[in-house]
């Protein structure tokens, strides 16, 4: 056999936690990036560049700071603690606050863009249809920004199978609980297990391509549906 | 590109040594007015980077298995290697131990962090010393593993494993002492950490000097100061 | 301002500040009848469409009252949300939902309707719009008068109780507009639905109007009846060229034949194109005042079927062109206006108070 | 199809199949003249935007040949693209550039002139349109009027050599038309720039263009000489309901006092109001066929001013409205079109060959 | 002093790397998301997921790739040799290499769907007021983009201050020619010298901060003055 165990049990949680991080980053995203793309307090600008934080760390130093605070020592570790949860670090539940918290830019940034382009006119003209504030949002803004969330799930998706630096550090690299492919394969590079590297960082390389092809092109063939040929 | 640095000695070290080398190579360059460049990262990492040209001139490893790889792929000089730490292994927490036995303080932990044994020699020796007191399976389920020594002191430091196993020059470098369980030389294989000149280099007879530099007998007194075992067992 | 309290209207006292260069200010404080076609009316930029969205609720920061019937939409404590408003709404450029087709974006509006008041039927206003065969298109894929014939069904399927209507049909052609603008009429008077109806064309607004407020940078500058201020000399709608009057009467006869129909009103009767009207129901008939000449005598040898014994009421010359006259007549105690020429008037020597014939070459029914 | 071969005009010849669900298929062939203004006209959804889209290349897909002139633009093998024809276009739906304002909208399209053809100036232009006051706003802050405006004067900025607008006035008011159509037809006429103009409204078309083209579900119904179409009984204007006539003739007399000038024509005078036409100059009016009333006899103490003596021609019932006929008449060589009712046409029993009295009651000066 | 000189050799370098990345990548990005925006072909979806693609490795994985593929074994590695050029790996250039192929899906997808979402309006009013192709990209699409490019700007100049897996990799940790801060700020780290690592950490978090709360602001005031106010 190709893979291990071991290299499919990391398979199996990289999936499960890449497919999490993306539909939860995507859901909290969602109110940031609206409040983000509509609001006119000077607020935004800051808030703005607070979401782009975590991009500006490397990820190991990212994820060391997050183990101190999230550790017993650390402010939100003890108030966790405080309130019964079982400590973060070392968890599957861990690295998926982790991932969110690394990822949170790139899946907010393509909504909130995505928000800001469509305007006054349909959500007046469904006001105007007894469309309440929450009704427009799903009916009206969700489908117009519809390529905005594509991109932002494609990017969310991809950076969190790809992560690693934060995930080692949070993880801490157990079987079956944290230790995802990037892990896997990272490893089997320290460990100069070329092969099995080479392997797995095929089939994820071509799992990936074969779910963002189809991805994207579901989304173009929606799309020449509704516009007619270009220009230019 | 420029590649000034042909003129000084480049050095790829092994991050678990950085501390040492950082001291060490300020002596070098006091001593022969010859500076050093140093560059950091995992015995992998390098050791992929070296067979893909890397213009260092000496490679200080974590293990002896790289350095070797290195000499059989002619990649480094085969005369050159050299034996030039021997790591110690110690069990630490930041809170004071419940046990002095480091059994029973293996068993009362409830997080214990060791360095991945496939990658890390610490963690390999983490893992005979483990066995050699029956006590694997037990830590093995309360256990999290760091990609390198270095990760596994910042789980302990951070206090989200009760204790781990890391290296004494670790313990030795950082503010926070904590408290340490010694173990003995004999639980675990020797850590021994071998260095190589690499056949690329353009600096051989710097090289060289730097090589015997290292294993004079008062650098090698300090690099045990520095918490590496004393002499081979 | 004083302080209206005629509860069966739409009130609207508004005051909204456009931010902007040019320092617009809508200013208007207006009591519109709650059933029939009140026309707004007036110049590119006067603030039509701003008092619309004002009425609407689209304009957030806008002060003063809205109240329909005995519903306040909006004072200076509430403010009520444009969708929590039984309005139908067709934007000046369409404001289709480009992601839905035309059959989506009506069925946007029918899943959103009122449905305890369900006036307008879904087979009538695709019919009336011709819009069938383009239901599957995108509005990116619709001709311009499409996409506004969609706008209009969907602002009707909402089931509004009151329609506000920005132009609605300055798309479309005239034989379109020929089909629509009657049903339009009937709707608003069968299902008591008030509309204000924005438009630039005079033919259309006396068409379809009752009530007819003009605005001019912002503030009203004449408002009231329409048949009071089409017979009003003097009225901005001087400005329009084509002054006309509405005379109410009863139908008294009718000849299947020639096709034709005659309105009694005030003790004189007038031929007019025959309709769906029936006899002895009333019926209201525009006359354009291009359309009414003057003469001395009657002449029956000339093809003009509807000759008026008139009296001289008054006469007013346009300062803007002094080559025409404006005479109003009294058949009766109805007026009538005349536009002829100065030249005639002189040549007729026609004063104040004389009895002439008013010869009217063609009148529109109106409803 | 056959192969045209006139080379000062603009020709178009075109296939253009529009992908989506109804199968609108563009097919026209077309020499239209090249000066002067061209309707384009015809119900909603006829292909009116779709034509003009394909000659000025917007559409890539078409198949054939638009050639102006002696440049060609398209043909089997050559596509010049759009940026590369000399066309000025004002889009339906104004078409601004968001992110600048009404003047910077303004200067792009200055920026890109033609420079060695600098007929229309940018003063007029804004004065005319009179948009001064909105020139710093973003198009998203612009009434619809304004937004209209401000796209017809980009277009006309870019200096084209030829014109295409669609539906350019159809946002204004009435008296605003009045101020710009003047210019728009002065300007083709002197800086020699064909338009090409979509219009839902008769009125605008009859006072604008020398040439008509109608069209309807893609394909050419009716096209011609404006005045030729408006003669003609039978054509798709009987649809319109006022049918009119061209006249031209020269002017032979003035009256200051009165405000009226007379025209000559075919042996007959007639008066319209003075403008600024020179005495012994030629000029074009429109009579509208509801303006003219029928006498067996000449009376003179009438207000109507123009009594033509005519002889009937033709006389044609409209199978849609049997209560009235269209009356062809002959004043002299010049056709001159009435419609009465059925009923006075029997009351007075007209016939043809019949001399009658013409009496029209107003004219509209063309040009 | 708070930095040691090899500390601020780092930030030099940084700064020079993250805006050169960041000033290439948009350059390369806007013909490759202008083609992705407006094709019809089928190659598309493929090609929207090839872009994608370096975020799916671990970045120590991906780096690892780079260096077999750019190095003297490597097929571009020998190609690039054989045209006279130095090699990539382990200089200045082969990081810039490196770091423009891993942050590249984060600037091409904001540009490209500021692209797709300019529609054909505005492309045809400057096509029919003699715009070319050319002049029709620079003033009208690029403008209409803007806030595409500020997204991509931002993620991609913050995406390579933070990156460093392959960095490292590529680069090999070479002061002044390779050590970039994140290197810098993990070898701190290593070195158990936490002291240090704070206050690196720190400063290139307020640094980051503030460059990105000015850029947004700018872009929040320009927003402003164009658009009315809002609904819901
Ligand atoms: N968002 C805005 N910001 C600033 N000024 C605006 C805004 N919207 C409209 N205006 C200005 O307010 C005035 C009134 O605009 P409004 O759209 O109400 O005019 P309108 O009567 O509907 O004209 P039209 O017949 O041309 O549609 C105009 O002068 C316009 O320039
Ligand atoms: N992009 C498109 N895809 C498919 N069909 C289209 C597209 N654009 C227009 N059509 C169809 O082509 C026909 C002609 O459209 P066009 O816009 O040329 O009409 P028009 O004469 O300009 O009408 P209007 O007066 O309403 O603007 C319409 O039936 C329309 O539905
Ligand atoms: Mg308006
Ligand atoms: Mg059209």
């Amino acid at each position: 056999m190709l893979f291990s165990p071991e290299d499919i049990g990391a398979i199996w949680l990289t999936l499960k936690l890449a497919s999490l991080v993306t539909l939860l980053l995507i859901l909290i995203s969602t109110p940031i990036a609206w409040w983000l793309a509509r609001t006119q307090s000077w607020l935004k600008g800051p808030i703005n560049a607070i979401v782009a934080m975590p991009l500006v760390l490397p990820p190991t130093v990212l994820g060391f700071y997050l183990l101190l605070f999230l550790g017993p020592q650390g402010a939100l570790g003890q108030f966790l603690n405080q309130l019964g949860f079982s400590p973060l670090p070392f968890s599957f539940a861990g690295l998926v606050v982790a991932s969110m918290v690394y990822s949170l830019p790139f899946v907010v940034q393509p909504i909130q863009n995505a928000f800001s382009a469509i305007g006054e006119g349909p959500l007046e003209a469904a006001a105007t249809l007894r469309a309440s504030p929450w009704d427009r949002f799903i009916h009206v803004v969700i489908p117009l920004a519809k390529p905005g969330y594509i991109s932002a799930a494609v990017l969310g998706f991809a950076h969190t199978v790809g992560e690693f630096g934060v995930v080692l550090m949070i993880g801490g690299n157990i079987p079956d609980e944290t230790r995802v492919i990037s892990v896997q394969i990272y490893d089997h590079v320290e460990a100069l297990e070329y092969d099995q590297a080479h392997s797995l960082s095929l089939l994820m390389i071509s799992f990936a391509f074969l779910v963002l092809a189809f991805l994207y092109s579901v989304q173009r063939r929606q799309k020449n549906s509704a516009m007619s040929g270009g220009l230019l | 590109p420029s590649r000034s640095f042909a003129a000084s000695l480049h050095l790829a070290v092994a991050s678990n040594f950085i501390s040492p080398i950082k001291q060490l190579a300020q002596d070098f360059e006091q001593e022969t007015g010859q500076s050093l460049t140093l560059s950091f990262g995992s015995s992998g990492k390098l050791f992929a980077q070296i067979q893909n040209s890397a213009p260092y001139d000496i490679f200080l490893s974590a293990d002896v298995a790289k350095p070797q790889a290195l000499v059989q792929s002619n990649n480094a000089l085969p005369n050159s290697l050299v034996i030039y730490a021997k790591g110690h292994l110690v069990f630490w927490s930041v809170n004071p131990i419940s046990s002095t036995s480091l059994k029973d303080a293996v068993l009362n932990a409830k997080r214990i962090a060791i360095a991945n044994p496939k990658l890390a020699p610490y963690g390999k020796a983490a893992e005979e010393s483990l066995t050699s007191l029956s006590v694997w399976n037990d830590a093995k389920k309360k256990m999290v593993q760091g990609e390198n020594i270095g990760q596994t002191y910042q789980f302990v430091y951070s206090q989200n494993a009760d204790a781990g196993f890391v290296a004494l020059s670790q313990v030795l470098a950082g503010k926070t002492k904590g408290h340490v369980i010694d173990i003995p030389s004999d639980a675990y294989q020797q850590i021994n950490q071998a260095a190589v000149i690499l056949s690329q280099s353009q600096n051989i007879e710097l090289a060289q000097t730097f090589m015997a530099f290292l294993m004079r007998p008062d650098i090698q007194a300090k690099i045990v100061q520095f918490g590496y075992a004393a002499e081979p067992h | 301002m004083t302080t209206h309290s005629i509860s069966k209207a739409l009130h609207v006292r508004i005051e909204q500040q456009r931010k902007g260069t040019s320092d617009f200010l809508l200013d208007v404080d207006l009591q519109i009848p709650n059933t029939g076609v009140t026309a707004l009316f007036g110049p590119s930029g006067s603030g039509k469409t701003t008092l619309l969205r004002c009425i609407a609720g689209l304009e957030k920061k806008t002060k003063g009252l809205v109240r329909l019937n005995d519903d306040t939409w909006q004072n200076h404590q509430t403010f009520l949300a444009p969708h929590l408003r039984p309005i139908g709404y067709v934007f000046q450029d369409a404001n289709l939902f480009p992601h839905l087709t035309a059959q989506e974006n009506l069925q946007f509006s029918i899943k959103r309707a009122d449905k305890h008041q369900s006036v307008i039927s879904y087979a009538d206003v695709i019919q009336l719009m011709g819009i069938e065969s383009v239901l599957s298109q995108y509005p990116a894929q619709l001709s311009g008068g499409e996409r506004q014939r969609v706008a209009i069904a969907r602002a009707l399927l909402i089931q509004p109780k009151l329609l506000l209507m920005d132009e609605p049909l300055s798309a479309l052609d005239d034989a379109l507009k020929q089909d629509i603008l009657p049903y339009l009429e009937q709707l608003c008077h069968r299902a008591n639905i008030p509309i204000i109806y924005v438009s630039h064309s005079l033919d259309e607004v006396i068409r379809l109007a009752d009530y007819m407020i003009v605005l001019e940078k912002g503030n009203v500058i004449e408002e009231g009846e329409i048949q009071t201020l089409l017979g009003k000399l003097g009225t901005t709608f001087s400005k329009y060229q084509d002054a006309s009057v509405v005379i109410t009467g009863t139908v008294s006869q009718q000849e299947e034949k020639w096709g034709l129909s005659w309105l009694c009103f005030s003790d004189q009767t007038i031929a007019f194109k025959k309709g769906k009207e029936q006899l002895g129901s009333t019926l209201r008939l525009r006359i354009q005042s291009k359309d009414v000449s003057l003469s001395l005598s009657e002449h029956s040898d000339s093809s003009i079927l509807n000759r008026l014994t008139v009296t001289i009421d008054d006469m007013i010359s346009d300062p803007k062109d002094p080559s025409m006259i404006m005479v109003r007549l009294l058949a009766g105690s109805t007026p009538i206006l005349a536009r002829i020429t100065t030249l005639s008037a002189h040549k007729l020597s026609l004063q104040k108070g004389q009895t002439v014939i008013a010869q009217i070459k063609s009148v529109a029914v109106l409803s």
